[in-house]
């Protein structure tokens, strides 16, 4: 039986018995061939999302394995993008997935000349010891005419134009109470 | 800071070459601006994509040029053997069924050593291709191999002892080794003129437009090694035949290779250039071969002369031929321009 | 017909770029404006070379050839705009004053906008101080609605009153012939007259044509006005608010559209509120008034609602009448706090923090040098991003470590690196370049530390208020009342994202419905919104960003995917895609109308007019807010309801746009004897050098235009794609195109290296010499110009010099915008020297060109001699 | 039995390779007049196929530093700089002070880069003087004016200019001699007619990259084995759009039943005929061409060696039986030989 099903699978035995007798076709198909599954039909998830490139807001679809990202390709249904994309876009696996990406914290103290590891927690509670010490130091309450500043001018921010609304109102909302005035975005530039 | 010649450090080794190139003579030209000169590269008579070769040229090493040899020699050897055995030479036999295996079993570990994946060597078993030159020599090779083994291992016959059951494999060994001869000789010119045809059933222009020939040169450059071995290592008394085939085989491989500079542009990889020098010695070698061969008759010196010219005359032939290839399928001009005459051609004589 | 100017959409916009291509497919004429050849272009079906940074010239002679044959589409120019409308006779134009408006004052350098305003409406209201709205970027206000109008306005519908804006557009635009175009801009008069003759003919009743522009319009110090420029054609041609029309902005960034809609920007508050100002705003009182401007019309008399609703969500139970909401919490400018100025201030050791949040500075704003330097002289550098970029790493490796001027060692900046969560690793909504909000579902977790913007601000703003909970001090009551109170989910307790976009909707206080539209926020505290035009995107408690009805079971107009500001409209302004009486103008280019028997507005889109306003419509007298605005208005942002000409206040230098030189220029203004923008936002620093321009001296120094932009196969600072090895590959170095007649002239080759010189610093790249770029004849000289990418940096798979390098820092004054895409350098063969020789070549340049550090181009140069009698060398 | 249209004619692929039934032949028309040339084919198709890196070189070949096909580089963007017109548009230059083109020169440049390795991948340098030769088209005999670039200008200087964009891709030939000469069977025919090499099978033997008359399948040195276009067989499976055309922005690359992609090809050519633009032609849309017809066939605006292409392929497999009679004839004459030379010798 096993001798038998080793012969019918050998090609060239389905190359003399089959349809395909110069063995160029379905004889010489392979394992590999016959099991061969797109992984976008064998995803756990799908994702529906949006480019994070430019300003068009391609339609994504980002395909999700073991937790994993395995395929981010165009959205056909987007009227905008119509399920293309640029070669950007069609690089946002490789974005997502870069071995380049940085996933821990790194610090510089002052003067030093490498980066150290650092705790997210501890450079959490860090941060927010500097703004406070930066907000207090410089801290302005009026102006010389006695009209109210309630600012500090100490701290600066920078905001990338691919933050999403929800953050970048989290952001204002977060600076403003806190007195932070300069806060400024891609948009400016 | 002045407008001195800054320092050039390539970026990556690719850029070397024509830092070399662009960086003086046109920017220098064109700085100074003295006029007149003319900012020309050399003309072509034919359109490509930056002067890129349209087709990949061959992957393949020196191995296969190797392999060509190895598999000419041991073919042209295997009837050398066969011949030898029907007209009862036995140290040419001998000699032959030798050079045979070995020819066989270098080419064999040419051939392997090639592959990108020699791991995967048996996958060549997969399937049987008449489409496939490599796939009908790799059966070839498959049949021819064992034989020629078969063949060359009965000489160790004597070699065994007299009683017991090596004495009973030492009488069934000649028959065996005879029968296998035979049958290894059948397969062997197959083996000898197939690589012409694996050479000529591809898209490199050099080799496919000699495909009416290049059979008759590898089959001509076969015999001629083969007999070169034998002038070197077989007993002068039984070398008469292989003068004789030294000459068949270097008449047709005169006549095969005289083909190959017939055949238009594509000609010119084989008369011009690295390629060209190798056909060129090839031709030279072999002449002095078979003039020697013929000369020789009872010197020992001659004889040796005679079949080292002849060996070499076959690895420099098929070197050449396998280099002039490379060359064919690396300059655009060989695949655009014979097919642009076509083309013309055809609309020429099309019907209106 | 599609004219693209100011943009490289093939390759900046490919994906957007299909619809183009539909269009011509389908016949449309695509012509495209640009300094160099690009993969625009080669599709195109023109292609017009121009000299960078004259835009205006070219639209002001289009300007001028529409009104010269009267080719306008007058029934809409008389019924829609204000091309009727008369202007005080205070008014003084370019043309009587060589080059400036009326009402300028040197002191300052700015203008008294009291003189530009509309017969009779000179006193409704006091303009405000130019200078202030400068310094604070007011323009920025109006993305989403006009300056004020006071009062009824005086027109003459013949357009023959000599002081109408018709009359003053012709006068105004009376020089910019074909002529003239050719010599300020380089474009023959041939090339000139096929743009002009195919956009004239495919406008009207029956046909539309639209304009794209990008950043190539918006980075120039006279930026706002090239937009103006735009628009008043498509308003002379009929071309706004109706399908295939229109003024197409394509922005860069996935959702820089919603960064100014729901800011990160210090001059606004979301929905284009103003932040508030401590001179002009001290009370809530006189900032609501300040927005909605007393018995103005339009859509702004609900201003105080919105500003309620705003403080509200900020500040919760804490935020009460009687507290004025809380208003007093609010910090106030007190001039320009932008990022520039920042800048400036890191380097004069003003400021201690900086948070950079996926922005890469040192190789993406303009002078990266003094990004650089003013990165090294801070307390502390928050850095958060998916990748290590230059901004993180310019204590070890920034260029002015080779020249000494960082040094590790003597570097006080503590920098954090906070890796941060990619687009697919959270949820939110991006709003794209036609204002659109599309929700973004979380495919997987971030990876290890990596976390979310919406993560670090609601934790850090947590431990923030932990730290002050027992603070006593008024300072801190802002923090300790906000309300801050999101739910988290997940084993990193990430805030929910539509637990924010809620509160960005709006909803009512009591119940905690979400509110469904801005017209039911209330000014007493009973509802609360973060953001007034994003209120309904919640509506019925359901994301409608979150749609997704497949684009093939919908109309084009796809009402049904995401969802646009305001209230899901598409095109804005839709109403005027219908005449006067509520009919399409034609039945090719019908979208919306009135429907006369269910007496409402219907069509395709959402229609951008009250619903249920008839076009018979007339305002009362003395009405203001909505009921002020006809029934034949259909611009209801705008004070008066109709598309500007000409804009009598709100755009800080000039009601209308007028050509001036790149502040960096190598030719003297062929137009008029004031050579840049007399109003243009300056900075005057040491480390702010600019190259001499005419009229000023040896300007010969830097005689070539460069100009930058990007590539198809890059993304701005590059941190996301030289980090990306399949897009690295694809352009793998820094290189500069140049023509083959300045190669020629230079003695580069191609594939040689070349370094271009600015008083600002030196960079090298690759020369790419091509017949796409051209020199141009202006003014009777031979101009060439170069063009790099700015994508490259010191960090990622590939690296290069950064070409912002070059920049100097000189802004719009409307919207504080850099001018980066022009400035003059010189151009050499080979790589730039490295070390201290690289400071001595910089330094050389300035001494050659003068002593620039304590000489900048004066503001007005109207007492020299113009060009035509003062032919240069 | 074989067809008798195995080896050389018009055919129809999956049935001759023993599929009974098969789905109607798929493949791609790509119309190089609408390409904006921004690669996203390039990119699309690593990142579904998991295809390396392919070098980080400036080639100076216009934009393409991609340079060709190769192993790690399954779609590959042509750009061409002509000074020549392209029909649908007014001259680019037209009364510019610009002298002569420089296309030629900066392509015989661009010829000069790359490695001799061949294929490691990597790209082979090209003739200068050939490579000057594509940007002047066919009837473009000689080299640019005598002077200098930037001497001259006005009337001399360039007008017209036309930058081409093409993105090639593996021809998926109705006889494809890859497929033909490998001795594995690795390389075969699906049953949608495209041309897929298993990687699972494959050994290296280079076979076929020689046998190519486009130079499209490349070996991968560091792995060993052959590589080139799948079409997507995966995604063909599934029912879903090769990841290149899905990708594709302005629809130069379209996927679909090839009958249906040469109708729309001709009604495409029919129509830039009629707009102006005569030099529009397909290329390896014809089933009596040299390879019975590309599975990928595409519009083109100039020469097809221009772009790379060779201008009439022709499946070498076409003379393999008159190859097997000259091996036979040369076998024979080989035996023959043997024979007289040992028996000859003895009357």
């Amino acid at each position: 039986m096993g001798v038998r099903r080793w012969v019918e699978r050998w090609p060239l035995y389905r190359q003399l018995t089959g349809t395909d007798p110069l063995g160029r076709g379905a004889a010489a198909k392979s394992a590999r061939s016959l099991t061969l599954t797109a992984r976008t039909d064998t995803a756990d998830s799908v994702a529906r999302s949006v480019c994070p490139y430019c300003a068009v807001g391609c339609g994504q679809r980002v395909y999700v394995a073991d937790g994993q990202v395995t395929q981010i390709e165009g959205d056909p249904d987007s009227p905008i993008s119509r399920g293309r994309l640029c070669p950007k876009g069609a690089a946002s696996k490789s974005l997502v997935t870069s071995p380049l990406r940085q996933t821990t914290v790194r610090y510089r103290r002052p003067y030093g000349t490498e980066w150290e590891d650092l705790d997210l927690d501890t450079a959490m509670n860090m941060i927010a010891d500097r703004v406070l010490a930066a907000r207090d130091e410089t801290w302005e309450d009026r102006d010389d005419e006695g009209r109210p500043l309630n600012r500090t001018l100490g701290i600066s921010s920078l905001g990338g134009a691919t933050l999403d609304n929800e953050e970048n109102y989290l952001i204002k909302k977060l600076f403003t109470a806190m007195g932070a005035l300069q806060i400024e975005n891609q948009a400016r530039i | 800071m002045t407008d001195a010649t800054p320092p050039h450090e390539p970026v990556g080794a690719r850029f070397r070459e024509f830092q070399d190139g662009v960086d003086q003579p046109d920017g220098k030209r064109r700085g100074r601006g003295d006029g007149g000169e003319q900012l020309t590269v050399p003309p072509a008579d034919f359109a490509s994509y930056y002067g890129r070769p349209i087709l990949k040229a061959p992957v393949w090493k020196y191995d296969i040029a190797g392999y060509l040899f190895a598999g000419g020699l041991a073919a042209g050897s295997a009837l050398i053997g066969a011949g030898a055995q029907l007209t009862g030479r036995p140290g040419l036999r001998k000699v032959g069924r030798w050079t045979a295996l070995g020819g066989v079993a270098a080419s064999t570990y040419l051939l392997v050593h090639d592959l990108g994946r020699p791991a995967r060597f048996h996958h060549m078993l997969r399937v049987a291709k008449v489409t496939s030159p490599m796939s009908v020599g790799t059966w070839i090779l498959a049949a021819f191999g064992p034989l020629a083994g078969v063949a060359a291992v009965a000489e160790l016959a004597p070699l065994l002892p007299q009683h017991g059951v090596l004495g009973l494999a030492r009488r069934i060994a000649p028959p065996v080794g005879n029968i296998a001869g035979l049958a290894a000789a059948a397969t062997a010119p197959a083996l000898a003129t197939y690589t012409g045809v694996l050479l000529a059933d591809t898209a490199v222009p050099s080799w496919h437009d000699a495909y009416p020939s290049l059979p008759f040169v590898f089959a001509g450059s076969a015999l001629a090694a083969a007999s070169g071995v034998g002038l070197i290592a077989a007993p002068a008394t039984e070398t008469a035949p292989l003068r004789r085939l030294a000459l068949a085989g270097a008449a047709v491989e005169f006549v095969g290779g005289h083909q190959l500079e017939r055949q238009g542009l594509t000609s010119e990889p084989y008369t011009h250039g690295r390629s060209g020098r190798l056909v060129k010695a090839g031709r030279a070698l072999l002449a002095v071969g078979t003039a020697a061969a013929l000369v020789s008759r009872r010197s020992r010196v001659l004889s040796t002369i005679s079949g080292v010219a002849l060996v070499a005359s076959s690895v420099a032939t098929r070197f050449g031929v396998f280099e002039a290839g490379r060359v064919s399928a690396l300059d655009p001009k060989y695949t655009v321009v014979p097919q642009r005459e076509r083309l013309a051609e055809n609309r020429s004589t099309a019907p209106l | 017909m599609i004219v693209i100017q100011g943009s490289n959409m093939a390759e900046a916009h490919p994906v957007g770029f299909q619809w183009v291509m539909e269009a011509k497919r389908r016949g449309a004429k695509v012509f495209h404006v640009d300094p160099r050849f690009t993969r625009t272009s080669a599709v195109a079906d023109a292609y017009l070379p121009i000299r960078a940074g004259t835009d205006i010239a070219l639209l002001g002679g289009v300007i001028r050839y529409i009104l010269d044959n009267e080719l306008d589409f007058r029934e809409y120019v008389v019924a829609y705009t204000n091309a009727a409308t008369i202007v005080t006779g205070e008014y003084r134009d370019t043309e009587d004053l060589h080059g400036l408006f009326s009402g300028f004052t040197e002191e300052n350098a700015s203008y008294d906008q009291s003189s530009w305003q509309y017969e009779g409406a000179e006193q409704n209201i006091p303009p405000r101080d130019t200078e202030t709205q400068r310094e604070t970027a007011a323009g920025l206000e109006h993305e989403s609605h006009g300056a004020p109008v006071g009062g009824d306005t005086q027109r003459d519908e013949t357009l023959q009153h000599p002081r109408c804006v018709y009359q003053i557009l012709k006068r105004h635009f009376s020089r910019y012939t074909p002529q003239m175009v050719e010599r300020v801009c380089g474009i023959p008069q041939d090339k000139f007259l096929e743009l002009a003759q195919a956009w004239t003919a495919n406008s009207g009743r029956e046909r539309t044509s639209m304009l794209v522009y990008s950043v190539g319009w918006t980075q120039h110090s006279v930026g706002v006005q090239y937009i103006r420029a735009g628009a008043i054609i498509q308003l002379l041609l009929g071309n706004m608010g109706r399908p295939g029309g229109g003024v197409m902005a394509l922005r860069g960034h996935a959702s820089i559209q919603g960064s100014t809609d729901v800011p990160t920007l210090f001059n606004l508050l979301p929905g284009y509120l103003p932040m508030p100002h401590h001179a002009d705003h001290p009370t809530f009182d006189e900032w609501v008034d300040s927005i909605r401007h007393p018995g103005q019309k339009g859509f702004w008399g609900n201003a105080r609602a919105y500003g309620v609703n705003l403080l509200k969500a900020y500040w919760g139970d804490a935020a009460t009448a009687d507290n004025d909401y809380c208003y007093g919490y609010m910090p106030r400018m007190t001039g320009d706090h932008g990022t520039y100025q920042q800048v400036l201030n890191m380097i004069d050791g003003k400021i201690k923090g900086y948070f950079l949040l996926g922005q890469n500075p040192a190789v993406g704003s303009a002078h990266g040098r003094a990004q650089r330097l003013g990165m090294a002289n801070l307390d502390w550098l928050v850095v958060r991003d998916l990748f290590m970029i230059e901004s993180a790493t310019f204590w070890k490796r920034a260029p002015e470590i080779e020249t000494g001027e960082i040094v590790p060692e003597e570097c006080r900046t503590e920098v954090f690196f906070l890796p941060a969560a990619s687009h697919v690793e959270k949820e939110g909504s991006f709003t794209q370049t036609q204002r659109l909000l599309q929700w973004r579902e979380k495919a997987v977790e971030p990876p290890g530390d990596a976390r979310s913007e919406l993560w670090f601000f609601y934790h850090l703003g947590r431990i923030i208020r932990e730290r002050l909970a027992r603070s006593t001090r008024a300072r801190d009551r802002a923090l300790l009342d906000l309300a801050w109170n999101y739910p988290t989910h997940g084993p990193h307790a990430e805030p929910s994202a539509e637990s924010v976009l809620y509160e960005i909707n709006g909803y009512d206080v009591a119940s905690g419905r979400p509110l469904s539209s801005y017209t039911e926020m209330k000014d007493d505290g009973t509802t609360a919104g973060g953001c007034w035009i994003y209120t309904g995107v919640y509506a019925d408690g359901v994301n409608q960003a979150a749609r997704r009805k497949p684009g093939s079971e919908q109309s084009l107009v796809a009402l049904e995917w995401g969802w646009a500001w305001p209230s899901n409209r598409r095109i804005l302004y839709n109403r005027a895609s219908a005449d006067p009486d509520g009919r399409p103008w034609s039945e090719r280019k019908k979208y919306v109308w009135w429907d006369a028997e269910k007496a409402e507005w219907t069509g395709y889109d959402v229609p951008d007019f009250e619903k249920n306003k008839a076009p018979s419509y007339r305002p009362p007298p003395n009405s203001s807010g909505v009921a002020g605005i006809a029934g034949d208005d259909p611009f209801i942002l705008q004070g008066d309801g109709k598309g500007w000409l000409y804009a009598p206040s709100g755009v800080l230098d000039g009601p209308l746009p007028t050509h001036y030189e790149p502040v960096e220029s190598p030719v003297r203004n062929p137009l008029y004897r004031q050579q840049a923008n007399p109003a243009r936002k300056v900075y005057t620093h040491p480390v702010n050098t600019l190259n001499p321009s005419p009229p000023q001296e040896h300007s010969d120094v830097f005689p070539y235009v460069f100009t930058v932009s990007r590539l198809t196969e890059h993304h701005t600072a590059g941190a996301m794609s030289r980090n990306v090895s399949p897009l690295a590959e694809l352009q793998p170095e820094m290189f500069v195109e140049v023509s083959p007649e300045l190669a020629a002239l230079r003695g580069l080759s191609h594939l040689g290296w070349a370094h271009l010189v600015t008083s600002r610093a030196a960079v090298q790249a690759k020369v790419l010499v091509t017949d796409r770029v051209t020199p141009l004849r202006v003014d009777g000289r031979i101009i060439h110009q170069v063009w790099l990418p700015y994508h490259f940096g010191y960090e990622g798979l590939v690296t290069g010099d950064s070409a912002n390098d070059l920049f100097g820092i000189t802004l719009d004054p409307n919207v504080l915008i850099q001018e980066s895409k022009v400035g003059t350098c010189d151009v050499r063969p080979g790589r730039r020297p490295r070390g201290q020789d690289l400071l001595d070549l910089v330094v050389d340049y300035r001494r050659r060109s003068g002593d620039l550090v304590h000489r900048y181009p004066p503001m007005v140069t109207t007492d020299v001699a113009d060009s035509s009698s003062d032919q240069e060398a | 039995m074989p067809h008798a249209n195995a080896l050389y004619g018009p055919l129809d692929p999956a049935p001759d390779a023993g599929y009974e039934n098969p789905p109607p032949r798929m493949g791609f028309f790509t119309d190089t007049s609408v390409c904006i040339g921004c690669k996203a084919c390039e990119v699309a198709c690593k990142e579904w196929n998991g295809v390396p890196e392919s070098g980080l070189d400036l080639l100076g070949m216009s934009y393409d530093n991609t340079g060709a096909l190769t192993a790690n580089s399954w779609r590959h963007v042509a750009f061409v700089e002509q000074p020549r017109s392209v029909g649908w548009a007014t001259p680019a230059f037209q009364e510019q002070p610009d002298g002569p083109s420089v296309s030629p020169l900066t392509a015989a440049v661009g010829a000069r880069t790359g490695t001799d390795t061949g294929t490691d991948p990597g790209l082979t340098p090209g003739s200068p003087g050939a490579a000057a030769r594509m940007s002047g088209g066919p009837e473009f005999l000689g080299m640019p004016g005598g002077q200098p670039p930037g001497r001259g200008s006005g009337a001399e200087g360039r007008t017209d200019f036309r930058w081409l964009m093409m993105s090639d891709v593996c021809k998926h030939c109705t006889h494809a001699a890859c497929l033909d000469v490998c001795p594995t069977g690795s390389l075969f025919r699906t049953e949608f007619g495209t041309v897929v090499v298993q990687e699972d099978i494959c050994n290296g033997c280079g076979y076929c990259i020689s046998a190519c008359p486009y130079g499209v399948i490349d070996q991968r040195k560091d792995d060993g084995r052959a590589w080139k276009c799948t079409l997507c067989y995966d995604r063909l499976g599934a029912g879903m759009t090769p990841a290149c055309a899905q990708a594709c922005p302005t629809e130069s690359i379209q996927y679909g039943e090839l009958d249906e992609l040469r109708e729309r090809a001709a009604a495409r050519v029919a129509k830039l005929h009629e707009h102006g633009v005569p030099e529009a032609r397909l290329y390896g849309h014809d089933p009596n061409d040299g390879v019975g017809g590309d599975g990928a066939f595409f519009l083109l605006l100039d020469e097809p060696e221009v772009y790379g292409l060779p201008p009439d392929p022709i499946v070498t497999t076409r003379d393999l039986p008159a190859m097997w009679k000259r091996a036979g004839l040369a076998a024979l004459t080989m035996a023959v030989a043997t024979a007289v030379a040992f028996l000859g010798g003895r009357p």
